[in-house]
């Protein structure tokens, strides 16, 4: 599916995966456009509910959910609890049945703008590679 | 073991320690037995105790007012501590008579979840009913089914999900006959916002048992009531064995055994690193 | 207590006291040799002799060890008593003519020259020795090691071991050097083995520092501190010295004090933790730790200052020489990704060009040369500065790395080559100095994680915005200042500090904190009570509530509330929420909901 | 509209011929249980087996039903009429108590409003049903007057299975008109006798009966009674039994956003649940009891007032299907006793 | 048989911010010979929806009097009431109705009436008042009780002010004590409290009741200690109404359904229903 171009919808956390992806921009760096981001004040904020709630949605093949480094957290737990939640999520995902890398997570600092352009890179050409994603719709 | 779980039960009532006792009456249908709410010591009368007492009665105890008394196997204990633990009744006003059981049945063959059970004896009682009986090792594989729907490919594992959740009528069953389901307002029930919508389909029937077996993890003891209570006798048992499967293996806890503890999904430990493989 | 008079004003004082000592408390000096405050007082010099009469009779005795005693006049300088001195010292001078202190004292005492007959110096052991004992006593009573004593007696007596041998009880400690009055001990001759000194960090090794010292002169507060690690008593569990304790007249030492955790609320914290210098030692091509006189800027800077071990004359730490040629070598671990430090350091070139004019100054006819790749002079005449290093003091500037150093018979062969000239070239220095980069402190990471600070790849701290917050960081109430942030300058660090503790002001300078109107909330409805979010919260921001019936006051039901001047609005509470039942403010669901849908 | 007889291949046979033109719903075991579905040739259909999971409104009463759909764009909205295929459809091996709830559910759909959803699916299908030769320990259809395991109530057609061919009762001209389409497949009637022993045969093995004679008057009164607190105590709440059961009828609207299109769905609904009487800021039905109390009053007196029909078959499938074992014949007997 | 639950649209022609959380919409039909041919009566209620979003019941407040428009007014409460009150003029919502039966008018002519409004419940009476005002000497005397918790909580301002400037209506308004400010010249009073002050005449009169149902209980209290008959008060019920067809079970009280068999009621009528609602 070469001219596939998904959406993906990306969860940050305002302090750190935003940051560095507010510093991949400022430093110019290039990373492909198909990703949509989403504000949210701690990757702790993520409830699962989001994730089923952006498979709902017509037009969007994945998810990426991105936070702080666990102990960097501004909210000093907050990623800690959503570390085991998406550990439990991806679990309960890949056993029924859907795609791994339709769902992705990720730790991005705020000094790590390299790092969030190759997430994003690696995310799309994965999704690309799953084509569409028609299930829940 | 019926006389003493009567006489005990007559002797709470009679001494105002507990306001109703729950325990088990003779059912009208099949051999099931059915829950039953004695006030005074006459109503103690009704109470039986065979092996088709198979409901767990714990979920009365989010319901009740006041002091309860209740009969509870061993599985049952493990309900009522994680009620405990989620505040929603306080130690001193529960009256737990345990009984010893060595397995219960569903339609005639024992229940699944006999097979591996290792509370014999309940682990807490006020008061217990029956001498011990030793907990063995099980040979079987508690997780054999999870195993099987793992070995399958994604797709596989979609389309048996599919099938198998198509059945599903939402009437709820699962969720109302389970103790730790004791919130007033379901997530599926709320409109504003509309977490999973209302209309039955697969899809929207594959969301709320995804989200409801997620929101069981690291609390349910696998009592296999939700299973037992389909209508459509939809293997939600499976599910719910996945998600304790992984969190023993991933947190390392074990629900239903220790009042003090806090549930593996409210709780963390900075040197764990369950997302080594998935988190990049 | 006792009351008496001293030199004609009574005075007070226990009975523990001596005479010496309450002199000493009301301010009057009398002369002393053998006495020190933490020895008990032996009376051998007989230099504190004072006047007293008691019950009409005078008598003199010896006021270090004559306790106070009630009614008693004492006089300390009398006639009698100053002729008396001066003769004690005449005796003490044909002794050891050549005593520094002792010309001191007689100075003083208005001795100008003795009459006595000058011992024969040739066969004494020790030229300056008064034989005072303080150093024998010291070493038996305080440092309970005994490794010295008096040997022979009349006029043979000398200090010395066992065998006039090295001892092997010696521990090396240096106490008797400390105390002796003339400095005439050598504890190296009776230590067996080497004695090593307590390196003072300060100076960067450069000169020793007691186990209870001042870190550095501008330390605020001033305090001395004692590091178990060195200190005697600590190590011997109180069985050594204590001389601290015994020596402070205001008796501030308390040897059982322990680390305390002392809890403060405060309304801001500025952080201006600094940097550290990097540790060349990588540079095995440089010699560094293997060469003595290849050092680092920060070694040079306590070598030029005045107030630094060498009292501000450049000399070579290895035989304390004034260096012929110095050369500097620029940016050493700085822009050097191998080495992990890919940033300009920026402030070494400034420094290395003054450390350069300094040498000028100091030894006009040495030679600088100072190798470079660019040199980064960005501030306000500081071009101008280089520039004149060049040009009117000639400090030689050669564009091009250095690739080895080397010893060749005293001297450090510099190889290195001259990009701008396209030749290679050697440089025989005395001294190499080395602008090592400027790092984050060791501990930067636990502590940005104290007080959940971000920080970036090098652990230099993160501040809010790159432009439009350099003071603040992310965390309200914290504030960045200095190094810590990134290497700059004293310029550019007071600048910070100023937009930092301004910025700290405004915050204090109110009474009421405005805070972020992200707050979680309760829908009291629908909350189960299961209180899953109380244990979640990293600010214990939410409580239980009891809702009571207003008439019955029976308990209906236990919910959930959120403590709105605690609660941060990370939201970790409202995604463990099954019911949905706590939500937060400016984040909640449905808005969440609404982004999505509209993707 | 004679009685007929049909050998069981010759059935086989009339529902192949059905199945190419029209829908023909039947009984088709899934997995441990039965339930209606289209099938496609006679090989799927399982007649004899225990009676269907899910009762026969499910057939004319979606669980999720599109009522309307509809396009957003900016301020203009455009409603897309769902157009009904208007195929004539057949059910057949309907047991005769689901057959008999559908009478009681056109009173509903058909009063005053006349719900086109329902009442049109009713017109187009033609309902045979077959005496029950497998009775369940739960049915206690033989309490109310109109039904048994062999009544006509509801149904076009009645089969009655005599061996090697099925005895066939005529009820209404719908059925007729089948017979008429297919009489080539369709004997003269005989020996009646076979059907009528093995009916009333049928009519013995119901166990279960309950008594329903002073319910309605006491219930007219008991509505303060303790009693329901009492009765209703071991009740969790779930729509299990009014999901299953063919005479319940409640349901609620919502509607489904996807990007600019959307519909509206109906959605069956229990008065069991809490939300049902939900109302901002007042719930009138805030215990367990009250809504217990809902669904036996409605099915035994308000509807019997309103409709003068009794809302209930006697199919048995609340008490096969409550996880607390919560018996309505038990329920009865206690009421009418109190 | 045409499908019972498609809605008309209607554009939404003016909006009116009553109080901080009330506002009345003037709907038109887009549909010309729907805005021409449609009819209802004072009482009838319609189902109000936000395509994508869901259904709402509430009254139609506009009198039958006035063709080609329809009036309603709604608080922000649920769902659908919360997007409704974002809506700005010209978009459009879906209307299904007219639902339920009817305040007696005809009955009433030549009676005494008596309106006693409390805060939004004054919405079902105002299209009752205007009917009857448009028609005015049908009537006897007509008296009007209006209150609501504080000044800004009262709906209809200007229409208040016109019914208290006409000489042939008897105009009470009040607030509950503590909701009035110092310019504030109504009585200060529960609705009940002021009723019976005012204390009407109950010959040959009609009364018409509508508001909170804390409010309905003490008015209903007065009105039978004045001597008042049940079947000379009638009321409107406010039940959680889906279908509005008779076919959903929502609103189900005894044997009645509210929706078909109401909104309208005596005090006789709702006196045999059970007590759950």
């Amino acid at each position: 599916m070469a001219d596939f171009e998904p959406k993906i919808v990306g969860i940050l956390c305002n302090w750190c995966s935003y940051a560095g992806a507010d510093l991949a921009g400022t430093s110019r760096l290039k990373y492909p456009e198909n990703i949509r981001i989403i504000k949210v004040p701690c990757s702790g904020r993520v409830n699962p509910l989001f994730i089923i709630k952006c498979f709902q949605q017509e037009g969007i093949d994945g998810v990426l959910v991105s936070g702080c480094h666990p102990g960097d957290c501004h909210y000093t737990t907050g990623n800690y609890y959503a570390r085991r939640k998406f550990a439990l999520m991806n679990k309960m995902l890949d056993f029924m049945g859907i795609e791994k890398g339709r769902v992705q997570f990720s730790w991005v600092s705020g000094g790590e703008g390299a790092k969030w352009a190759k997430v994003v890179e690696k995310v799309v050409a994965d999704i690309k590679k799953l084509g569409p994603f028609t299930k829940f719709k | 073991m019926i006389e003493d779980l009567k006489e005990k039960a007559k002797e709470l009532l009679t001494s105002k320690k507990v306001d109703v006792v729950i325990g088990y009456e003779a059912g009208t249908y099949k051999d099931y037995a059915s829950p039953s709410f004695a006030k005074t010591a006459k109503d103690v009368d009704r109470f039986v105790w065979n092996k088709n007492c198979v409901n767990n009665l714990a979920i009365y105890i989010t319901k009740a007012k006041g002091k309860v008394g209740i009969i509870a196997k061993g599985c049952d204990v493990k309900s009522i501590i994680g009620i405990i633990q989620e505040n929603q009744i306080n130690r001193e006003d529960v009256v737990i008579i345990g009984i010893a059981c060595d397995g219960v049945e569903i339609d005639g063959e024992k229940a699944d979840k006999c097979n591996f059970c290792d509370v014999h004896t309940p682990k807490i009682y006020d008061i217990l009913i029956g001498d011990k009986i030793e907990s063995k090792e099980s040979s079987q594989d508690k997780y054999k089914e999870v195993a099987e729907i793992e070995n399958k490919s994604p797709e596989e594992r979609w389309k048996y999900w599919k099938d198998t959740l198509s059945k599903c009528i939402r009437c709820y069953a699962c969720r109302q006959v389970c103790p730790l389901c004791y919130c007033d307002k379901c997530f599926v029930d709320t409109t504003v916002p509309q977490w999973i919508p209302m209309s039955v389909n697969e899809d929207n029937n594959m969301m709320f048992h995804m989200i409801r077996a997620y929101h069981m993890a690291s609390r349910c003891i696998g009592c296999g009531e939700c299973q037992r209570a389909c209508p459509m006798n939809i293997p939600l048992n499976i599910l719910s064995k996945k998600m304790t499967k992984e969190v023993e293996e991933m947190f390392g806890y074990t629900p239903g055994v220790d009042i003090e503890a806090k549930p593996a999904i409210q709780d963390f430990n900075k040197k764990e690193d369950p997302d080594k493989e998935f988190i990049m | 207590m006792v009351k008496f008079t001293l030199n004609g004003k009574t005075v007070e004082a226990e009975e523990s006291k001596t005479i010496l000592q309450v002199a000493t408390d009301a301010g009057i000096k009398i002369p002393t040799l053998c006495y020190h405050p933490a020895i008990e007082p032996y009376g051998g010099c007989r230099l504190c002799i004072v006047e007293i009469t008691k019950r009409g009779r005078t008598k003199v005795v010896v006021s270090c060890i004559y306790l106070a005693e009630e009614g008693i006049e004492v006089k300390t300088d009398t006639e009698k008593i100053i002729r008396s001195r001066q003769t004690i010292l005449k005796l003490l001078l044909a002794r050891c003519p050549e005593s520094k202190k002792l010309k001191e004292i007689a100075e003083q005492l208005g001795v100008a020259s003795t009459h006595f007959r000058i011992s024969d110096q040739s066969k004494e052991k020790r030229k300056n020795c008064i034989l005072c004992g303080l150093c024998v006593r010291v070493c038996n009573e305080v440092m309970k090691v005994g490794a010295i004593g008096f040997v022979n007696r009349g006029f043979k007596k000398f200090i010395g071991t066992p065998y006039d041998s090295e001892s092997d009880a010696c521990i090396g400690c240096g106490a008797c050097q400390i105390v002796c009055p003339t400095s005439s001990v050598d504890p190296q001759e009776v230590c067996e083995e080497e004695i090593k000194i307590i390196p003072s960090e300060y100076n960067m090794g450069l000169e020793a520092r007691g186990a209870n010292y001042v870190p550095f002169p501008q330390a605020v507060p001033k305090t001395p501190a004692i590091d178990k690690k060195y200190c005697l008593y600590y190590q011997s569990d109180g069985e050594r010295c204590g001389a601290c304790e015994k020596v402070c007249p205001r008796g501030a030492v308390k040897y059982g004090q322990e680390d305390k955790i002392v809890e403060e609320k405060i309304g801001t914290i500025i952080v201006a933790t600094g940097y550290d210098q990097y540790d060349p030692i990588a540079y095995e091509e440089y010699g560094y730790g293997k060469y003595k006189d290849v050092i680092t800027g920060l070694h040079y800077e306590r070598i030029v200052n005045a107030a630094g071990p060498t009292g501000g004359h450049i000399v070579r730490p290895s035989d304390h020489k004034e260096p012929k040629k110095v050369v500097w070598i620029q940016c050493v671990g700085s822009r050097d990704e191998a080495k992990g430090i890919s940033y300009c350091s920026r402030f070494c070139c400034m420094y290395t060009a003054k450390q350069a004019i300094l040498l000028k100054d100091h030894c006009p006819e040495s030679d600088a040369y100072v190798f470079y790749m660019d040199i980064r002079a960005p501030g306000k005449d500081y071009e101008e500065f280089v520039k004149k290093a060049q040009e009117f003091y000639g400090v030689k500037y050669i564009r091009g790395r250095v690739s080895r150093i080397y010893e060749k018979n005293g001297l450090l062969v510099v190889k290195g080559a001259d990009t701008l000239a396209g030749i290679q070239l050697e440089i025989e220095a005395d001294l190499v100095v080395l602008a090592s980069a400027a790092v984050a402190q060791g501990d930067a990471i636990e502590f940005a994680q104290k007080l959940h600070i971000p920080y970036n790849a090098d652990n230099f701290y993160t501040e809010l915005h790159p432009k439009l917050g350099p003071c603040e960081t992310v965390t309200g109430g914290v504030f960045l200042a200095g190094s810590c942030q990134f290497p700059k300058d004293i310029p550019d660090s007071v600048a910070m500090a100023s937009g930092a503790s301004s910025k700290a002001m405004t915050i204090l300078a109110h009474d009421e904190l405005e805070i972020e109107p992200v707050i979680a909330k309760v829908n009291e409805e629908i909350c189960s009570g299961c209180l899953t979010c109380k244990d979640i919260c990293a600010y214990s921001a939410i409580a239980g509530k009891e809702i009571k019936n207003r008439k019955t006051g029976e308990l209906i039901n236990v919910v959930a509330e959120v403590n709105s001047s605690l609660c941060h609005g990370c939201g970790a509470c409202t995604a463990t929420c099954r019911s949905g039942s706590i939500d937060l403010d400016g984040f909640t669901n449905e808005q969440l909901f609404d982004e999505i849908a509209i993707l | 509209m004679a009685d007929k007889l049909i050998s069981k291949e010759d059935l086989n046979t009339l529902i192949d011929n059905l199945a190419k033109d029209i829908d023909v719903f039947a009984p088709v075991k899934k997995g441990d249980m039965y339930l209606y579905s289209k099938i496609s040739s006679s090989k799927d259909i399982s007649l004899n087996g225990k009676n269907t999971k899910k009762p026969l409104k499910e057939v004319f009463f979606g669980q999720s039903e599109e009522l309307i759909s509809f396009k957003t764009a900016k301020k203009e909205i455009e409603i897309i009429e769902s157009e009904e295929d208007g195929k004539k459809r057949v059910i057949i091996g309907s047991r005769p108590c689901d057959a008999a709830a559908l009478p009681i559910l056109d009173e509903v759909f058909g009063w005053d409003y006349k719900d086109s959803f329902y009442l049109d699916k009713r017109e187009r299908t033609t309902i045979i049903s077959i005496t029950c030769n497998e009775v369940e320990e739960s049915c206690f259809c033989t309490s109310f007057g109109n039904i048994s395991p062999s009544s006509k109530e509801g149904s076009d057609l009645l089969l009655t299975d005599i061996g090697e061919s099925f005895y066939v009762e005529v009820v209404t001209d719908k059925g007729d008109a089948i017979i008429e389409g297919n009489s080539n497949l369709f004997k003269k009637a005989e020996n009646i006798s076979q059907k009528d022993k093995r009916q009333k045969e049928a009519v013995e093995k119901v166990k279960r009966r309950v008594e329903l004679e002073g319910l309605k008057e006491k219930l007219d009164i008991n509505f303060e009674d303790p009693i329901w607190k009492e009765i209703s105590q071991k009740c969790l709440g779930c729509a299990a039994c009014t999901y299953l059961c063919p005479t319940c009828h409640c349901f609620d609207i919502q509607d489904e956003m996807k990007k600019s299109t959307g519909k509206r769905v109906r959605n069956w609904d229990s008065c069991a649940f809490g939300h049902f009487t939900q109302m901002p800021g007042h719930q009138p039905r805030t215990e367990q009891f009250q809504r217990f109390r809902q669904r036996v009053i409605h099915k035994f007196k308000y509807y019997v007032d309103k409709f003068n029909k009794t809302a209930c078959v006697g199919c048995g499938r609340c008490i096969e299907n409550c996880p607390v074992n919560m018996d309505i014949t038990k329920v009865i007997e206690k009421i009418v006793s109190s | 048989m045409e499908n019972i639950y498609k809605p008309y649209i209607a554009e939404i022609k003016e909006i009116v911010r009553e109080t901080s959380d009330t506002t009345t919409f003037k709907l038109e039909f887009v549909d010309e010979e729907v805005k021409k041919s449609f009819d209802f009566k004072a009482g009838q209620f319609g189902e109000y929806s936000v395509f994508g979003v869901g259904e709402c019941t509430f009254c139609i407040a506009s009198s039958p009097t006035r063709k080609g428009y329809i009036e309603c007014s709604f608080k922000k409460v649920g769902k659908v009431t919360s997007v409704l009150y974002d809506l700005n003029v010209g978009d459009k919502i879906g209307f299904r109705g007219p639902y339920g039966n009817w305040f007696p008018i005809d009955d009433m002519k030549g009676k005494n009436l008596i309106f006693v409004g409390g805060g939004i419940g004054l919405a079902p009476l105002r299209s009752l008042i205007w009917n009857c005002l448009d028609n005015r000497d049908d009537f006897k005397d007509i008296t009007i009780i209006y209150g609501a918790r504080s000044i800004n909580d009262l709906v209809y301002k200007n229409e208040l002010k016109e019914w208290k400037e006409r000489k042939d209506i008897n105009f009470v308004v009040t607030v509950d004590p503590g909701g009035e400010d110092k310019d504030w010249k109504g009585k200060v009073g529960f609705v009940p409290t002021v009723l019976e002050e005012v204390s009407p005449s109950k010959k040959n009169a009609v009364v018409i009741t509508c508001g909170p149902p804390i409010m309905i209980k003490f008015v209903v209290l007065s009105l039978v200690k004045m001597g008042f008959s049940d079947e000379q008060i009638v009321t409107t019920l406010e039940m959680r109404m889906k279908c509005g067809l008779g076919k959903c079970g929502r609103c189900n009280i005894g044997n009645v359904y509210v929706c078909k068999d109401g909104p309208v009621f005596t005090y006789k009528e709702i006196k045999q229903f059970p007590a759950e609602f």
